[in-house]
Order: C-alpha cells, then structure tokens, then sequence
C-alpha cells in the first residue's frame, strides 16, 4: 500500500505538464473557472488535444483513445487542473462518443468520431424533457417512422450549448405502447441544422444562457441516424450515464479553487489583518480542504478499483454527492470572503462598457453568479437525492 | 408580554400586503427592475400616501408615531414581494439619524421631504477594504472655515443611484479603525465632487461605487456629535439589521410557500414529489427556520430601545440566525424545485437571490457571531 | 407588541421567587440536573408544592389548579429553573391527572385526583409495547372482561421509573375485532402491587435504569379501573399526548444549563486560558444560545396563543424538535468541554466507595453518562422524525 | 499507488477477522469488561501467538518487519470487534517510543517483552489541566544523581491498571507549556512512588489517575533526548492518532452495518423502517462518512513518514474527518434504533459510546482544526 507514483508515471507527468506549459492557449488564462467564454474558447484546447491526439483518452486506441491508465488519466486530469484548463465539453468525448464506438454501426464511427475527437463537431445532448427532471424514463418525445425516415416531435430541455451545436443525440419514444416506460425508446442522433430543429435559451438565475429549451417539429431523421436497436435506447441510456465516471468528483478543479479561494482570503481583510487568519474563515477553509483530501483518496480508491479490472460501482454516486457539496461550498466561501463586493451585477456591468473606475477587486467579480450557476451541480446529472436513492438500493440493498 | 399589533398596524400591514399583491407581482416587478430607472417612483409615491413612508417618525416632527414594531411589519411585507424601493436607506437610516440626533432645524428640513416622497436617501456607509466593521473609515472629513470637506470612496451604495441625498460616514479624527472620530454627514447627491458609478445587483436593486472629491459641505451637514458618533451609527445600524430581519422573514415564508406548492403539482415517477419524506422533511425545517427567525426578529425589534449592550448582543443573535435561515431557505427552495428553480422564468431564484445578498448587509452571519460572542 | 411583564406578572414572580427560596429543599442542591436521585428526592419538591396547592398548576381550579394564566405558569417555570428545581414527574400531574379529571367518573376523581396532586401516590406509564416504538397503536397487550374484572395480559416498555410507582395507567386491547388498529383500545388504571404485575429494569446505556419491561401476567383489574368508555382509550391517549405542552421545550432549563456550561468553560483551560474565551467554543456556546432565545419566543408565541384561547397546535411539533436539539447538543458541549474527564464511568466509581483521590473536577462527573441519557429525548414522546411528519401533515398539508 | 495489502497483510487480517468473530462477540466482550481484571489476558497471550504484537517491529528488534500498514489492520479489526486489549499503549505508543529513539539496551530491554505478550504499556501524557497539549506538563523530572525523580499527576491514563509499565511524559526545564524541556521516560508499574487510582470507563477500558510521589528512575529510564522529546512525542501521537482513526473506521462500519441490518427488521406502522425514505438516505450518508473515514485513514498511515509538517497535518485531517464522521454515525445509529439503541442490551450502545470517548482521545475536533490551521 503506497501513495506514490512509480518513476513511469512520474515521467509521464512531466511530459504532461511541459506539454500544457507549451501548449495551453495563453489567452483563455483561468478559463476553467470563468463564467463568460466565447465558444472559439471552449474548443480552443480540445483543438490542440485532438491534433496531439489526446482529447479522447478513456476511448479504446483503435477509436484514438491513448490507452493510459486510470492513474495516468489521473495524472492527466490533475496536471490540466494546475493551470485551470478548460478541458474539452463532454458532450461528444464522454458521452456520445462511446456509445458510437460501443453501440452504433460502422457507418456512424467513421461519420461521427473524428469530428468528436478533433473537436470540429459541437454536440449537444437531448435526454431531459420539461417537467420529467431525473426521471427520464417519463419521456413523451416521439419518433415515428415514415419510410426510411423518423419523424420527431417533441421538446426537450437543459440542453445545455445547444445554441453551438451542430449535432444532438436524443432519446425518443418509438413504441408507445411499450410494458414498462423505460422499454420503447431510441437513441437518435440529429443534425441540429434538420428543419424544425429550434433551440431556444433559457435565461438562468446566474443571468447566463448555458441551457436551452430544445423544440422538435416534425423533424425528418433519416433512419441511418438510429444507434442500436430500435426500442432498446434505454440500454445505451444507462450506459452513457455509467461511463464517464473519472473526473465526475472535480477533485482536480477543486484542488485548484481552494489555492484560489486562499488567494482570495489572503488579500481580503478582517480588522486589518488578512480574512484567511481569522479563525473562522480558516476553519471553512481547512474544513474544505480536509473534505476534499478524503475525496480525493476515495476517487483513487476507485480508480484503483477499475486498474484492477472492477468496473465504477455506485461507489460514484458517492464522488458525486461529495463532489457536488465541495464545488458548492468553495463558490459559497468565495462570496463570503469577498463581503459587500458579492453584491454587484458584474456580468451586466461590462455589457455598459464603462470602465472610469473599477467596482470591487477582480476576483470578485462573478462570484455571485458562480455561486448560484453551481447551486445545479446538485441538480443535474440525477439530483443528490436519486444518488442516495442510487446507493440505498445498490449498496445498503434496502 | 403581547404580540399582537394594534388595531393601526393591522390596517397598515392590510394595505401594504393589497398594494405588493395587486401592483407588484413577480413579472411587474422584473420589468421595473430590468427597466433603466430599475425602480418605480409612482410606488414610492403610494407609499407615502398610504403613510408608510412617515409611520415609524413622532408626529410633532410630520410623522404618525411609529416605532420599530411598524418598521418591521413594512419590512416584512416588502419582503414576501421583493420590493426594490428603498425604504431601508431612506427611512430606517436617514430616519433613523434624524430621529435620534437631527437638530429641529434638520429635522425639520430633512423629515418633510421623506414623509412626503419628495426626498429619498441612502446610506454610504461601508469601504472598499473595511469589510462590516461600521468603525473602518478611510474617507475623511476635513474642518475647512464653516464648513468640512469629504474625500474617499464608499463601495456598494444600495439605492445611490435613485436618491437626492447620502448619509455618509467619515472619520474627523484619530486613526482607521478607531471607535473614536466617526462622524455622520448629510449630502445632496448631486453636490460638486460626488462622483457615482452606479450598477445594478444581482437581487434586483441598483447600487453605486461613491467617490468623495473634495466634497464641501456646511457644518449643519454634520448630524450628531462631531467624532462621536459611532454609537449612533451602531443604533442605526442595528435597527437596519433588524428591519433586514423582518425583510427576510417575509422572503422565506413566500420561498416556503412557493416550495411546498411546488411540491404539490410536480411530479417525477409518477408521485407529487411532496409525497417524498426526505423532502418533505426539509420543507418541515425550511418552516422551523422560518418561525425561529419571526421569534427573532420580534426580540431584535422589541429590543432596540434596550441597553446599548442587551441591544447589540440582540440584534446580532438575530442576524445570525436570520443568516443561516436564509441561507438554508434559499438554497433548499431551490433544490427542491430543481433544474426549474435554476431558470429566470420562476420567481423563486429572485427570492433565493435576495436572501443571499441580504445575508452580508450590515454584516454577515461571521461578523455577527463574533459581536454576539464579544459582548458575552 | 411587547416583552414586559405587566405589575401584577412581576408581583407574581416575586412572590413565586421568594416562596421557592424559602422552601426548595436545601438538600437537593442542583437536582435538576443530576442522574442519580433517591426516590424521595425525586417527590420532595412535589410534596411540599402540594401542601402549598402548586403542585398541578394547570389544572381547572375546581380539581385543585392555581388558575395561573400561560404567563404565570411560564414564569413558574422560569422561577424554578432559577435554582435548578427538580419538578414534580409528569405521569400523574401532567398525564393520567387530566385524563382522569376529564374523562373520569366522580369515584374516580375523589379517588385518585388528591393523591397526585399532594405526591402521595407514584404513577407510571404503560403505554409503549415492545417492538412498536411511536406506533403505539400497534399495541398487544390484551384486556378480557371476567365478570366485573379484566383479565390483563401482555407486555409494556419503557415503563419510566414504574420501579417506585404505586398506580400506572394503561392502555390494553379490549376489541380484538376492531377495524382500525387504533379502535378496540381501553385505558385502565392499575394499581401495580395487583398480583401478575412484574416490573423489570432495563439497564440504559448511561448504565442507568430509569426505565423498564413491565410483565402483565392474567392481571386481575376491578372493571371501574377503566377510564372513559370501553374501546375510547385511543381517544384519551391522544388526549394526553396533546394536554401538556407548556414546557416541552424545555427553555427554562435548557437557560440555566448554558448558564452551568459557561462557568464550566471558564473553569477549564485552552493553551492556559479559559476555554469559553477560545473562539471555536466561544462560537459554539453562542449558537446555543441564539437557537435557545429563537426557541424561547417561539414558546412565548404559543403561549400567547394560548392565552388568546387558541390550543396549542402542531407547532408544538417544532418546540419539541428544536428543544431535545439544544437539551442534546448542550450535553454534547459539556462533554467536550471537560475534555479527558468525560470518560471514566463515574457511577461506578462511587459504588466503589473509594475517595482517596479525586477523578477530575466536580462538575465532569456524568458528563458522558448525561450525553449518552439525553439521546433519548429524540426518540421518546414521538420521534423527532414523527413530529417532522405531523408537521407535514397538519401545516404543510402534504 | 497501490491501495492493496500484501499477501501477508490479508493473512494477518483474515486471522484477527476469526479471532474477533469466534472469541469476542459482544456478550462475551461485555463479561469481559464487566469482570474484575476488566480485560482477558488470554486474549493478548493469543495476539502475541498470532505474532500482532511484534508486527510492527523490524526483524532484527525481534519483530517481524512490518509498519504502519499492519497497525491499521490490526486497529480496524479492533474496532469492529471493540476489543479492549491495549494494543495502542503498548504497541502502537511504547513500541514507537522504542523504534523511533530507543537505544540498543532499551530495545532489548523491553522489544522482547512486548512481542511475547509478557510486558504491557500504558502511555501517560495527558494533565489534569492540559487538555490536549502534549507540551503542556507540569509533571516534572529532576536530575538527582544518576538518575531522575518524578512528580506529578498523570489523568485518564487509559490501560494503566492492567500495564507492567509506563511511557511517562515529563518536564526536564522550561516553563508549563514550553516546547523545549520535555523528556519520555519509562517507569515500572509497580516502582515505588506510583499511586494510581483506576476506573472503568464509559466505552469499556480500564484506566488510573496516576500519581507520581517521588519515583526514582536511573538514567537508562530516559529515551530519546532529555529535554528535546517532544517531536518525538509529537511523532508517537500522530501514529497513535491514525491508529485512532482505523479503529474508529472498524467500529463505524459495524455500527452502520447493525443499523441497516435493525432498520430490515424493525417495523413501525407495518413497514419495515429501512423503507421510510428519511432513514435511508440518512443510513446512505453513515456509509458516506465512513468510506471517507476510510481514505482519510489511509491517507494519514501513508504519510506517517512523509516530512514533518506534511505528517501533523495530514494526521490532524484524518483525525477532525472521522471525529465528524464518528459523531455523526454513532448518533444516528442510535437513532435509528430507537429506544432499543438506549438500552444495554443491543451492541450498538457500545459502539456509539466507543465512538464518542475516542473522538476526544489525542486531541478532539477542535484541537486537531486549530493544528491544521496553523500548519496551512
């Protein structure tokens, strides 16, 4: 039982780390953690990555994976964190991507996968629907064929960047009629230029656009479009859902917004003396961070798990839980060091364009927002109650 | 020991609670708040109507001899509407200092004007580096002939941008953060050498960065004792809190409302999700934080006139224990209504947002908590 | 809206203050808190109150109550917080009292009322059956009617201090037949020096035994033991559960144990200074403190409700979760604050009999055995869990 | 990074794991404890059979090469079963004593005595008024002679009664609370001079007040460095502190497991209660804090060796995490258990009360934050 890395993966870091030192685009600077990036921004990276051939690293080789380990992801995931990259959108890499490679023809691999990898080809995802929230088998969109076409109708929502997207999978309904609700649905990939394809977005209490409503009329899909069998969309549901597990905890980005929040409570002052020496303040801190050490070494633990061939349990839901409550607590903390200066409309500010005198420091900026955009993570990905929900089944059997 | 309110206030919260139900519902007010003023000068005028705007003065200087009890009851209904106006900086504060230290002669200038809507104020209390301590003054005021003149920057100025006159603190002497040297000035807004950058805030209200540019004003600015008026500050500061308390009470119960409402038509698998015990337990704790935070905010209020120590200590409890309601309030309202309660479309991230910000106004649960402990 | 008490309130305290320093016991010092009373201490304090006609101060006045309005009755209880007064136990004063005062018949009242009200007569409680916890519907214990007798047989739990009780109230199935499971239910009174009664310790994990098993073996009762009518007693049950709610929060105690938790943290030392002057207990102390003062006008509140004629409601629910929370929690601080001290087990060090040396300061002594005893106020008196789902029902309207 | 245990490391585990399962049930236990001597030295004359207590001394001290590692999985076993036998005093504290700064003679001495099982520590380090601050000792040791004299009061030195000897801590010079000045020395159970007072406890141990009335001790009693002891102190607490840490992950898993395996049976209102929603996400979060406790605990055995900060820093984590983690799993499977889990006479009641006592052992909560704190 050890901690270390062995020289291997040491050596892997370095060469990581002088590849990111090299190569991470200057101007996105803390880009991981800004709430305004343009969308050139959030595919600079997975750009440089794809041409490296890293930006799909869990994929099997033969699809372009790299073949590292769960310890060199790791490493991979730690090292990007260090300088707070914005790592490629999952959308395609860690979710659509291997179920294409796994599910889908051969036909829709050779279409599909280079464009993920290369990141030239924004996809988006089309799974909740209005008023179902984690209850996705209660999903009313329908597909009906019409000869060698699917006709869409239906509506979905939290469609999150769909506004950028080029591609969309989907989960609809082709047998009404189905036993149970979650038999009789497909997985169905659009191209969200199809007519009748309309992304509306939905305006959220952090004053930004990330989601969209996603309005489906009478949208013809060729069939070629369907992944798997037709009615067993639930099947590859569950699998895109159980798949991307590494880096589902955020323990590298969090690692990185605690030095940040330090940072932070370092330049704050409290009577004069620095906000992080007041005992209070400190004690959040050192609590944040003694929460995040012990998720980290359960998020090894875990990975551990599958380098030694056990597949991601529902010991995830756990990193989920705990992750979530962690990223929530740091943007929490980051409003309160910051003090009055939380209040401020930061996002419509510089709409006005003004700049005669600055309002607050810097890092102040955003960290409202920030911290209600983060109150999702709880939410989404299937709430923390369906998690517990999760583990009370599989773990405790109850 | 009564805790009812009279025949009055009874009348008043009636009148109140019909004008935010029928004039300011949540899509009303959104469009007054994304407007350019940001506010509506024809509530503020109802307001003063109605009287609410001259209740918590005595009557021989214009008022309708209210107190803290009123206060709290405008408060509370503001706060079940979220409305904007700025009641808080205009008459709990500049109210607040006239009251207890104004001169007839300022009394008699300043009070008319807020009683009749005519005058709003806000209050330039806190600095870019002083965090809540009311005592760390960086902006001075220079004696200069008859009058003082101000200089420094007062940060995040609720309600600056739509008011005729500050109520600024400024240090006459000793050193940043002495207790001793504090002293209260009041200034028109659009004197020579104020300069405003004004914003909006994430909850709805506009505020400004107020830079000092060698602002002259005449010794009758000067509200209270010269260098001694810290102690006043902390009374208004004090009644400030426990007005916020009030507002906040009446945000929670409507984000309450709202949840448990909620609760009932959406449903997921097939149930209302308030047929969930674990939800239905947090409702339950979101309804004990609201009732200990009302028990609260009546101590805070019916102990304002208490010995300053009993009255800090009070107004502090109150705070901290607001703080926390609110905190756990918001963001279990939001929870439970889910990826919904994420979206602008609904009222309940406003409220969420509100109970946010209003948990740092006048010091945060932190700040609060250390003051109650320091006066054990 | 006011906190005053009005003149003739303060003449009351006064003379309620002067009465209790006059006549408290002497010997039983700080009572109130103690884990280890003689069974005549326990009813000292109610003996002498019942000479002086204060002992059942809630009762109608015609059955020997004081006629206190809810503001006399909470000043009553203040005053004997005051000096840490043991109070006379609930089972007759507060519980089978009013039930017998309400639904008795005259023979009855004549018969039981003076012997509760002086102290003379110790009641216990059988209403809790193994295995059924809060469902006390759920109950066993049978009652068959014999001529002008029951016949009793069954088993009761948690039969407070029975070990010393002259009377216990009961509650026995008598409709076997009955549709609804609270239906078919009597409340009987039996006089436990009846042969067949067995009355059992159960060692609690404080190595106390203030509870125990009570064995009802063809148990012979006299039919006018039966209170009300046959088959009601689920009626009177909840009427009991329902009558005494002044004080279920316990806020006067609760003051007075923050009071004791203060000087101790003063005694004890953190890096040589007082531990109360260390901010992370400092801290502690006052959130106490604070969520007593919220629960204490909380009570008010209900008072005032009360005395405005409206009953005592569901809120009641929220008194007695948010009181057992603080009662648990400031044994928790206490336990910590004597640090090292709170693990020997001082009960049984006494047995020993040996005082060579002294173990720790006075006032560490069952710090642990009185943190472990109250994580029973959570449990019993209906769950806190229960109380969270008669607040769901009964004010949510879920 | 490897997260597995050696083949022999699984040995030893599946060894304790039968021992504990077959020998030490929780009836057995509570005769046991309830006995006069309060412990069965027949069970530690099978630990040293089994080669547990000379595991973690290097082979040629006697031992048998292992470390850290192996004191965990000792120590988890441990508290699975509650075991009271005093491996932590005596191997984990006089055995570090020993390895770290023992000097050839004091490790032939006492290495021998501690692997046969024949010699039992107890490690008296705490003051009657110094909390859990290892420096703060008003215990002294005057140089006399050849030798030392030792006075001074020693409180709830946990195993003292059934112990052949003491790892006793000091003051050589300085002032009360000074890190300079502390010394470790060893003294026999029996010497003349030592008067204890034992007691039970309330998780089932035995311990002693133990006075030390002018006890002479020769010069070889001393180990380590006279007056620069306490980094070595210092080093011997913190592996106590993760031994600490894997007995409490042993005792919570139990605990959780009894709660969840009561909550199938037990019925209320016809349900079995593991069906109501509110206990089994609460169950859901006791396994949350465990499996955290559980990395924690690795963390902090892994770093047992790692640089001196890094070491207290990491053992001061581990230590807050499951205190919080204990707390919170032991209330709630008492909870869940009702009143069955007041009475004595399920085993849960001793698992929450172990859980309770070892959260203050080597320092509570709050210590070990403060400590956190200042090495950030």
């Amino acid at each position: 039982m050890n901690l270390e890395f062995t020289a291997e993966e040491l050596a892997f870091r370095d060469e990581v780390r002088s590849f990111i030192e090299e190569n991470y685009p200057k101007h996105l600077g803390d880009a991981g953690m800004r709430e305004d990036m343009s969308p050139e921004d959030m595919v600079a990276w997975h750009k440089i990555l794809g041409e490296k051939g890293w930006s799909v690293p869990s994929w099997p080789e033969q699809y372009g994976g790299t073949g590292w380990t769960p310890t060199q992801r790791y490493i991979w995931l730690e090292e990007n964190a260090r300088v707070n990259a914005f790592m490629p959108l999952p959308f395609g890499v860690s979710m659509v991507g291997p179920v294409i490679y796994t599910f889908g023809s051969e036909e829709q691999k050779e279409r599909h996968l280079p464009g993920i990898r290369s990141g030239d080809v924004w996809w988006c995802q089309g799974y909740s629907e209005p008023g179902a929230g984690s209850d996705l088998a209660s999903l009313k969109t329908t597909a009906v064929r019409d000869g060698d076409h699917y006709v869409i109708n239906g509506q979905k929502t939290w469609t999150t960047l769909a506004q950028y997207a080029d591609w969309g999978f989907f989960l609809c309904r082709t047998d009404p009629d189905a036993a149970k609700p979650q038999e009789g649905i497909s997985f169905i990939l659009i191209d969200m230029k199809t007519p009748g394809v309309e992304v509306r977005p939905i305006k959220l209490i952090d004053g930004g656009y990330e989601v969209n409503e996603t309005w489906l009329t009478d949208v013809r899909v060729p069939v070629e479009n369907l992944v798997g069998e037709e009615n067993k969309g639930w099947t590859y549901a569950k699998f895109l859902l159980a798949h991307e597990r590494s880096g589902i905890a955020g323990v590298a980005r969090s690692k990185r917004a605690v030095e940040k929040l330090r940072e932070i409570a370092g330049k704050e002052l409290l009577d004069g003396e620095p906000l992080i020496e007041d005992l209070d303040f400190a004690r959040k801190v050192s609590q944040l961070e003694i929460d995040l050490a012990a998720l980290e070494i359960t998020e090894l633990r875990t990975l551990a798990g599958e380098q030694a061939g056990k597949g991601p349990g529902p010991e995830s839901s756990i990193l989920k839980i705990k992750g979530t409550e962690i990223q929530q607590r740091l943007t929490e903390l980051t409003l309160e060091a910051v003090g009055n200066y939380g209040a401020p409309m930061y996002g419509q500010i510089e709409d006005a364009g003004s700049n005669q005198y600055p309002i607050g420091p810097d890092y102040a900026q955003h960290s409202a927002a920030t911290y209600f955009n983060m109150r999702k993570t709880s939410i989404y990905g299937g709430s923390n109650e369906i998690q517990r929900n999760i583990i009370t089944k599989m773990i405790l059997g109850l | 020991m009564d805790f009812n309110f009279t025949e009055e206030q009874e009348m008043v919260r009636d009148g109140l609670s019909r004008l935010v139900r029928e004039q300011y519902d949540w899509e009303t007010r959104r469009g007054a708040v994304e407007s350019d003023a940001g506010w509506r000068p024809e509530i503020w005028a109802q307001l003063a109507e109605l009287g609410i705007l001259g209740m918590p003065f005595s009557e021989e200087d214009g008022g309708f001899g209210g107190g803290a009890v009123d206060a709290m009851i405008v408060m509370e209904e503001f706060g079940k509407g979220l409305v904007v106006e700025p009641f808080l900086p205009t008459v709990v504060c500049a109210g607040g200092f006239l009251k207890h230290a104004g001169t007839d002669a300022q009394k008699e200038e300043h009070i008319g004007g807020i009683v009749d809507g005519s005058r709003v104020y806000a209050f330039a209390y806190a600095e870019p580096r002083g965090r809540y301590d009311l005592a760390d003054l960086q902006t001075t005021a220079k004696k200069d002939g008859d009058g003082y003149v101000l200089n420094g920057h007062k940060a995040v100025v609720v309600g600056a941008p739509w008011a005729s006159h500050l109520v600024v603190t400024a240090r006459t002497s000793g050193g940043q953060r002495d207790r001793d040297g504090v002293s209260v000035f009041v200034v028109a807004n659009d004197a020579k050498g104020v300069v405003r950058r004004d914003y909006p805030t994430v909850d709805g209200r506009r505020a400004s960065e107020v830079y000092f540019e060698n602002v002259s004003v005449p010794t009758d600015a000067l509200i209270g004792e010269e260098g001694g008026a810290l102690p006043l500050v902390e009374q208004v500061a004090d009644e400030a809190v426990a007005a916020l308390c009030a507002e906040a009470c009446g945000a929670m119960k409507v984000a309450h409302a709202m949840t448990v409402d909620y609760s009932r038509q959406r449903k997921q698998f097939g149930v209302p999700i308030g047929k969930f015990q674990v939800l239905q337990h947090r409702m339950v704790d979101m309804f004990t934080e609201y009732e200990q935070s009302v028990s609260m905010t009546y101590l805070a209020t019916l102990k304002l006139d208490a010995p300053e120590k009993e009255r800090k200590r009070t107004a502090s409890a109150a705070k901290v224990r607001i703080g926390q309601a609110a905190r756990f309030v918001g963001q279990e309202a939001i929870q439970i209504h889910g990826g919904m309660g994420m979206t602008d479309e609904l009222a309940i991230g406003s409220y969420f947002k509100r109970l946010t910000i209003l948990n740092s106004e006048f010091g945060d649960v932190d700040h609060h908590m250390k003051r109650h402990i320091k006066l054990a």
